[in-house]
């Protein structure tokens, strides 16, 4: 049942009884600093939803019924926005894009026994401690060794990090590429930006001057452009590296020709091979544009962002734990999820480890292919 | 006479209102929207009163209220973390510096503390400023102290710019409410006390507040350090509300949302700091949500409706208040039984009313 | 010399080029109302601005009984500026902030009423007896207001009260108590002003042209207002003002000033028949 | 010339003016005498549009001025002395004259020259900041702006206020003397025996309403005004 | 450790920056010296000229688009200040300050919901990015004409001030409202003109400024309008060239600052360090009006 085109079908034929409901919340913000990157998660998961709209519990088919929540990006407004997923009645919560308000709500969905599915958010201390909240996506320590690893493989040395002070991702990614770097013997410069930044010439030329030979710079959407341009005018001409954060069209079309060498981690390929990856490329294509608003949401383009996929493997999971579970209920799903095994399209999105984490041992390299104006797959790689 | 029976009154709302708090605590209402909003309500309404002393009352332009909140929240997550818990917050610091925790009431006291005296020392050079030189000043303030405790040096106590949790929170609905009414009573009786006149004083004219002997230095960093102290004890109280503490969102843009709830309120007057917190929470984070999500009536799409939506509403909702209640919701007037009694006794209120109406056509100079 | 309340010596304020007051000297006894006059611009109100901190003067010095109120001398950029007589005199500089003035026992009221102006009457005055405090902070806060303690600052708290209230009385305008002081009439802000400064407990009162803005007939009233609190609260008056039927009926005194400089001084009549005095202010003889 | 009907002036609650009606004929000399808070400032900022009437009507040369803008009325030839002189303490003292004069194109020297002649003191400070004038400073920089509109009438509120008795003389020759040049005055005063002998006709103004009027003569021999207005 | 032509580098980098914030300051300091009005919106109408000239770059060409978004970016300030400021010309000040906040909120959130929130890319404006040769350095054109077009305007704006009726009419106004109308002064469309002056000098900013940047998001007005703020203040409120050189220290201190990686995230807090002390030194900033005040 690939890619109906018609979007929640839900809401547009409201069920006869609630009691073969199952409601679904999304935690994702759609405004602040990470809006931009939440609403392209939960694209995924809306698409998802229009895959597969139903599941099968005790032989009686339910309805899904998604629940979204704008948690801003910010974490004072996230408890309420929990807290509005909690009292709506969800069995499972997915997201959220940004580690921070992930780690801000995890007690309260613990606190309201409802599992957390986190689809992108990296940092280890959003299921760490938390009996509720697990992830579908590799986590920084990983993810900052992948690139050091591949960083160093080039025969690369000197690498300047730069980092987004405030930003707990930005700076934990950071920290890991450091110490795996250094640890392979490489050595390192650090430097940071405030958030916000739009000017980072007097650091690149800093930097330039100190002899670096890359620069890793986990940081958000936005700022990504900026740096890979001014980066480029102050005249570094070696590698630029990223996490996944930088897997967006939008930066390719805004960097333009200074986006040249710029190598990141990512979840997902769009040109994998996979027969679940194409069916998910074709469909979701089609979906987006099938509706302006969805074009919109993405950045006015087509391309499939990783975190899209993440928001529909994340999804695929849920629905896989509740027809485990047999069950509506938070716990019941909790218990199912911890054995359960799940082939995404990203990958191995399931077998949870002790924390919640599911066992991703890979990522994408990629590249930005200039001609194309897209990411092209590099390699696949792991740390042995 | 009339003083016993406003007494009785107040006395009676008082109960009423613990009344309706503890039956929300021990009701499955305790984990739902209502009780989230009023918490926060709670929270923001300390405050809003905080700024509103310097503000409304002492006539001290100051946007630097975040960063006393930051201060706050702060020192009581950095000193009451269970020493086990230390090692998994401060992930990348081992454990961090502190390896102590003090009990819950004193760090709330901590946090006020620690934000008065921060007050103390910008106050110092500052207070001699006026109006916006004396906001970019406290706003600037504001910024220094975001990006010290952001600082990669400090890391081992502030945790950099990670995010600090696992301190201890509050686990019934009453305690925000508490501290924020003992708060609140506290800055009230000090604005009725010979202080609070000349903190008013100070506001109306500084020249002759001062020809009347008023120690100009003084009593201003009176108001900003008492105000500082509540902010701060606010902030560690949202600490504790969100769960978790991370400096990045104590930006001005906070600043100017208390500020927001301070003004729909009316500034000068403490009810109308309280009524506009929980309605500003309430509106912002519970009632338009329905807006972000799409709707359909009969199977027909309602326009404009998805996520962001409910933003811009918002955006519009504060603007119409702030275009159509000049002075706030409440003026300069405080909540009093006498201004009720006399609504009440009014044929239908009507002649209140109208009085009401008349004031807002005032032409003003 | 006991007896002189204030000492005026060598005064001058310079702003820019401009010598508002020119090395004046003069006294003000105990118990006496002397008055300064002069045309408009002749620097009184910037004499009244420097006994009460508000400018510090460029040169010279002024006592407070045998205290020394203000002191200076130029410098700096004044030292080039200020070539007037007496410029070496003084060496010492003492310059005390408005509410310490205030605090010794002076009171002034403004040529441009400056009442609170959007609080009640009775604010104003408890407002003005608040430099008397004796309780802390914490201590008005938490005690002051709570009923069912009897304590100091509660007592305290009563008793500011009480006293506003019989002050409002003495001078009256017990029937303003509540109204927001802006919305008085003039001539009442007027009174009010005068209330509020002597609610600060002094014992030099300036007023800064008490009776502007005020008819013939309130002026009378105001001239027997003056005299009568100089009585009940022991005052000594110095007041600037242009009436001079207020001025030559109660002034014990009189100092004029033309362009800064002191032209004239002595009795009323002295004055009033002095030529220069006529010529630069009074003109010829009032005919009302 | 003016002709004000029934004027009624709410300031919230408070009533200022409550139905006050007199005329100003042209060419005169017009005053209004009355008690502190009686309502004069009140009338002459209705006048003037600073304020809006509740009802009432105000007509000046047959044209209805009532509530309409500050700045229709001052195009139409009405001018305004404010009480407590509000002049713009960062303009300079020629600025302040200058910007009297805004709605007029033609050239302005002409009258610049004339209000240095009548206050020989702005001359010396035409560049001083109107702000550090001294009170009497003050008030003639207000009477020099406001007659640089070329008014065809002009309201004056407490002119004297504050001026050195020799000055206070003078401002009310000045007064005679722009009459002269053919502009009608509305005048307040306080010092009620110098208006009310300049004055062609005087209105008692008591709690909002005018109780008396007549030629300055009359008034100033009415025993109640001697003894209520004039302290004698 | 580094050599000269780093050190000019920075300089010229953080001149750049400097003249870009002027751009926008002297709108800022505009309406802020005439209605006292801290307008927090400047920086949001700043960025509304941003999209204007990306939605209509997209169906026009670039030198016809341009007039266009200078017209839009003024009718919105304009408009603005209609429906936000006028109706609170009597209200307390902090009403209208208030209101700004809101503009600036719906402006931010208008835009996120309208264009999804992610950066844009800003069309290439040939004559601005262009790159110069001047001695043994390559920059844009843009930083050459971004500060002589700040002079240039400075100059016009001290002489509209200083010189002309409307000037003079502007600086009654913000002295005294009612006074001002007694002299005949239509204070609407004095506060109009201001209005005009402001959002037009908020266009032309920002087509320089996301030329240098060459992307646009909602957010994007925050921070330049911050800056300009405390340029503002910095130079003393009110003061054209006041706001321009506290723009040019506030650039070039950040700039040297950022490119010290150990200090880097503090220099938006060393500017502020450094406007507090000037402030302590200077209470009225660095060109502030003198205090006419008389007691
Ligand atoms: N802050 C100031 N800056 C510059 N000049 C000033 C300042 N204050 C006063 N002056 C000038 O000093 C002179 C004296 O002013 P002052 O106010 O003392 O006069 P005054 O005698 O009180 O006159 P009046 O009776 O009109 O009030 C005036 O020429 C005035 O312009
Ligand atoms: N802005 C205001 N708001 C409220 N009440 C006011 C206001 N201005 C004046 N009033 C009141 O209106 C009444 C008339 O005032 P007005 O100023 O017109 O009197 P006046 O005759 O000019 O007196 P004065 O001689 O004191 O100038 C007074 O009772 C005054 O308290
Ligand atoms: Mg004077
Ligand atoms: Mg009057």
């Amino acid at each position: 049942s690939s890619g109906s085109p018609s979007s929640s079908a839900a809401p547009s034929n409201p069920p006869s009884s609630s009691s073969n409901v199952i409601k679904i919340g999304i935690y994702e913000p759609a405004s602040g600093m990470n809006g931009a990157g939440g609403k392209q998660e939960t694209l995924g998961m809306r698409y998802a939803h229009s895959v597969k709209p139903t599941v099968t519990i005790g032989g009686k088919e339910y309805t899904v019924e998604l629940v979204e929540v704008d948690n801003q990006s910010d974490n004072s407004k996230a408890v309420s926005a929990a807290q509005q997923l909690i009292t709506s009645g969800v069995s499972v919560v997915l997201g959220s894009y940004g580690s921070g308000v992930s780690i801000a709500a995890g007690q309260i969905f613990a606190d309201a026994k409802i599992p957390a599915i986190g689809a992108s958010c990296t940092n280890p201390q959003v299921t760490e401690g938390n009996p509720y909240y697990f992830r579908i996506c590799f986590l920084d320590p990983f993810q900052g060794t992948v690139m050091a690893n591949f960083a160093y493989e080039k025969g690369l040395r000197k690498a300047a990090v730069l980092t987004e002070a405030g930003d707990d991702y930005s700076v934990g990614l950071g920290h890991y590429f450091s110490e795996a770097f250094k640890k392979l013997g490489g050595s390192v410069v650090e430097a940071q930006f405030q958030s916000g930044e739009t000017d980072f010439s007097a650091t690149m030329a800093s930097l330039v001057s100190a002899g670096v030979d890359v620069l890793f710079a986990p940081s958000s959407i936005e700022s990504a452009p900026l740096i890979i341009k001014q980066a480029r005018n102050a005249g570094l001409t070696g590698p630029i590296m990223a996490g996944d954060t930088w897997e967006n069209e939008t930066i390719i079309t805004n960097a333009g020709d200074a986006a040249y060498e710029v190598y990141l981690s990512a979840f997902f390929d769009p040109n994998d091979t996979s027969a679940a990856a194409k069916e998910f490329v074709e469909g979701y294509t089609e979906w987006l544009k099938a509706d302006n608003t969805r074009l919109t949401n993405n950045g006015g383009s087509t391309g499939v962002a990783g975190v899209s996929a993440l928001g529909y493997d994340a999804y695929m999971v849920a629905i896989a734990a509740i027809e485990a579970a047999q069950s509506t209920d938070g716990t019941a799903i909790r218990d199912a999820l911890i054995g359960l095994q799940h082939s995404g399209v990203t990958g191995e999105c399931a077998s949870f480890d002790e924390n919640g984490d599911a066992a991703k041992d890979m990522a994408y390299i990629k590249t930005i292919d200039l001609q194309n104006a897209t990411f092209k797959f590099l390699q696949t790689q792991s740390i042995s | 006479m009339k003083q016993k029976r406003y007494l009785l009154y107040s006395l009676v709302l008082a109960a009423l209102l613990l009344a309706a708090l503890i039956a929300i605590d021990n009701s499955s209402l305790k984990s739902s929207m209502l009780s989230t909003i009023l918490q926060k309500g709670a929270i923001y309404a300390l405050v809003a009163v905080s700024l509103n002393l310097l503000n409304g009352f002492t006539g001290l332009f100051s946007l630097g209220q975040a960063g006393f909140m930051l201060l706050g929240a702060y020192t009581y997550a950095i000193l009451t973390i269970p020493v086990e818990a230390r090692s998994s917050v401060y992930q990348y610091f081992n454990g961090g510096l502190v390896q102590f925790s003090l009990p819950v009431v004193v760090g709330l006291i901590a946090a006020g503390l620690v934000a008065a005296f921060f007050a103390f020392l910008i106050g110092l050079p500052v207070l001699r400023l006026k109006s916006d030189y004396l906001a970019i000043a406290t706003l600037g303030f504001a910024e220094i102290i975001r990006a010290l405790i952001q600082w990669n040096t400090l890391g081992p106590i502030t945790n950099g710019s990670n995010i600090l949790r696992k301190f201890p929170t509050y686990s019934s609905l009453l305690f925000p409410f508490a501290v924020s009414a003992v708060c609140i009573g506290l800055v009230v009786l000090m604005i009725r006390s010979s202080y609070g006149r000349a903190f008013k004083s100070i506001r109306e004219d500084e020249i002759a507040a001062e020809a009347m002997g008023i120690n100009l230095a003084k009593h201003k960093m009176m108001a900003f350090c008492t105000s500082s102290f509540f902010a701060g004890v606010g902030g560690a109280m949202l600490a504790m509300f969100q769960q978790s503490v991370q400096a990045k969102y104590f930006t001005s843009a906070m600043t100017y949302e208390i500020l927001l709830i301070v003004v729909i309120g009316g500034i000068g007057s403490v009810t109308g700091s309280i009524i506009s917190s929980f309605l500003f929470v309430a509106c912002s984070e519970w009632w338009l949500r329905f807006l972000d999500a799409q709707h359909y009536i009969g199977g027909v799409k309602v326009p404009l409706l998805r996520s962001g939506f409910r933003m811009v509403v918002f955006s519009i909702v504060i603007m119409v208040i702030v275009l159509f209640y000049r002075r706030g919701i409440m003026g300069t007037n405080e909540f009093s039984w006498g201004a009720i009694e006399k609504f009440i006794k009014a044929p239908f209120g009507r002649k209140a009313r109208e009085e009401e109406r008349k004031k807002v056509t005032t032409p003003h100079e | 010399m006991s007896n002189t309340v204030l000492r005026m010596e060598d005064l001058t304020m310079q702003f820019g080029g401009v010598v508002a007051v020119n090395n004046l000297s003069l006294e003000v006894n105990e118990g006496e109302i002397v008055a300064l006059i002069g045309p408009n611009g002749a620097g009184k109100t910037t004499a009244f601005n420097c006994i009460t901190g508000v400018y510090e003067p460029t040169n010279g010095q002024i006592f407070y009984r045998d205290e020394i109120l203000v002191a200076n001398y130029p410098q700096g950029k004044m030292k080039k500026l200020y070539a007037g007589e007496n410029a070496g005199k003084y060496t010492k500089v003492v310059s005390r902030t408005p509410d310490q003035i205030t605090r010794m026992g002076i009171a002034r009221t403004f040529q441009n009423i400056r009442l609170f102006s959007s609080l009640t009457a009775l604010e104003n005055v408890l407002i003005a007896q608040h430099l008397h405090i004796r309780s802390n902070l914490f201590g008005a806060t938490l005690l002051s207001q709570l009923s069912f303690v009897k304590s100091k600052a509660r007592q305290e708290e009563e008793h500011m009260y009480q006293r506003a209230r019989e002050l409002l009385v003495e001078v009256g305008l017990e029937q303003y108590e509540n109204e927001v002081s802006g919305s008085l009439p003039y001539g009442i802000q007027r009174r009010l002003e005068i209330a509020r400064a002597l609610a600060t407990n002094p014992s030099l009162l300036l007023l800064d042209e008490p009776a502007a803005g005020m008819n013939p007939q309130e002026t009378r009233a105001l001239t027997d207002f003056i005299v009568e609190i100089k009585d009940r609260y022991k005052l000594s008056v110095f007041m600037i003002e242009h009436h001079m039927d207020l001025v030559m009926s109660i002034s014990d005194r009189i100092y004029v000033l033309d362009f800064g400089k002191l032209i004239a001084h002595g009795t009323r009549e002295e004055v009033q028949n002095n030529q220069r005095v006529i010529d630069a202010y009074l003109g010829v003889a009032e005919d009302a | 010339m003016l002709k004000v009907t029934d004027l009624k002036v709410n300031y919230g609650g408070i009533e200022a003016v409550k139905g006050t009606s007199f005329e100003v004929p042209e060419g005169s000399i017009v005053t209004l005498i009355g008690a502190n808070g009686a309502g004069k400032s009140t009338t002459l900022r209705t006048i003037a549009g600073l304020v809006k009437p509740r009802s009432g009507k105000i007509e000046f040369l047959g044209d209805d001025i009532t509530g309409k803008d500050p700045s229709y009325i001052v195009s139409k030839g009405i001018t305004m002395v404010p009480e407590g002189r509000k002049i713009f303490p960062d303009l300079t003292v020629q600025e302040n004259l200058r910007i009297g004069a805004y709605l007029r194109k033609d050239s302005l020297e002409e009258d610049l020259e004339w209000v240095y002649e009548l206050f020989p003191r702005l001359k010396e400070r035409s560049w001083q900041l109107g702000g550090t004038l001294s009170g009497g400073e003050q008030q003639m920089l207000a009477v020099g702006r406001a007659l640089m509109s070329r008014p065809k009438l002009m309201m004056m509120d407490e002119p004297s206020l504050g001026l050195a008795p020799l000055i206070v003389r003078g401002i009310f020759d000045i007064i005679k003397e722009i009459n002269h040049r053919g502009v009608t005055i509305l005048l307040i005063e306080q010092n009620a025996n110098m208006a009310l002998q300049t004055a062609d006709i005087g209105y008692v103004l008591e709690t909002g309403r005018i109780t008396m009027t007549g030629t300055g003569k009359e008034l100033r021999s009415d025993e109640k005004i001697k003894k209520a207005y004039l302290g004698q | 450790m580094h050599d000269f032509s780093y050190y000019i580098q920075l300089l010229l980098a953080g001149i750049t920056v400097g003249s870009l914030y002027a751009l926008i300051a002297i709108g800022y300091t505009m309406v802020y010296g005439i209605l006292r009005l801290i307008n927090f919106a400047h920086g949001d109408i700043f960025m509304a000229a941003g999209f204007f000239m990306i939605y209509i770059s997209g169906t026009t060409s670039i030198y016809v688009s341009l007039p266009i978004v200078l017209i839009l970016t003024v009718v919105l300030g304009v408009a603005v200040e209609r429906a936000a400021y006028r109706p609170l010309r009597e209200a307390p000040r902090m009403s209208v300050m208030i209101s700004a906040i809101g503009v600036s909120y719906l402006l931010q959130n208008f835009a996120t919901y309208y264009t999804g929130g992610l950066a844009r890319p800003y069309p290439v404006i040939p004559f601005l990015t262009r790159e110069v040769t001047i001695g043994s350095m390559t920059v844009k054109a843009l930083t050459i004409i971004t500060p002589v077009l700040t002079v240039i305007l400075v100059v016009a704006l001290v002489l509209l001030i200083k010189r002309t009726k409307v000037g003079m009419a502007m600086r009654a106004v913000a002295k005294d409202q009612s006074t001002a109308q007694l002299m005949g002064i239509k204070i609407n469309n004095v506060i109009s003109i201001t209005f005009v002056i402001g959002s037009f000098l908020a266009a032309v900013g920002s087509v320089l400024y996301f030329s240098n940047y060459e992307q646009v998001t909602p957010m994007a007005g925050a921070m330049p309008g911050l800056k300009a703020f405390v340029a503002a203040v910095f130079g003393g409120i009110g003061s054209v060239p006041g706001a321009v050189l506290g723009a040019y220290v506030i650039g070039i201190c950040e700039t040297f600052i950022k490119a010290n990686n150990d200090y880097a995230i503090f220099s938006n807090a060393f500017t502020f360090a450094l406007l507090i002390l000037i402030l302590v030194l200077k209470p009225n900033g660095l060109f502030g009006e003198k205090l006419a005040e008389k007691v």
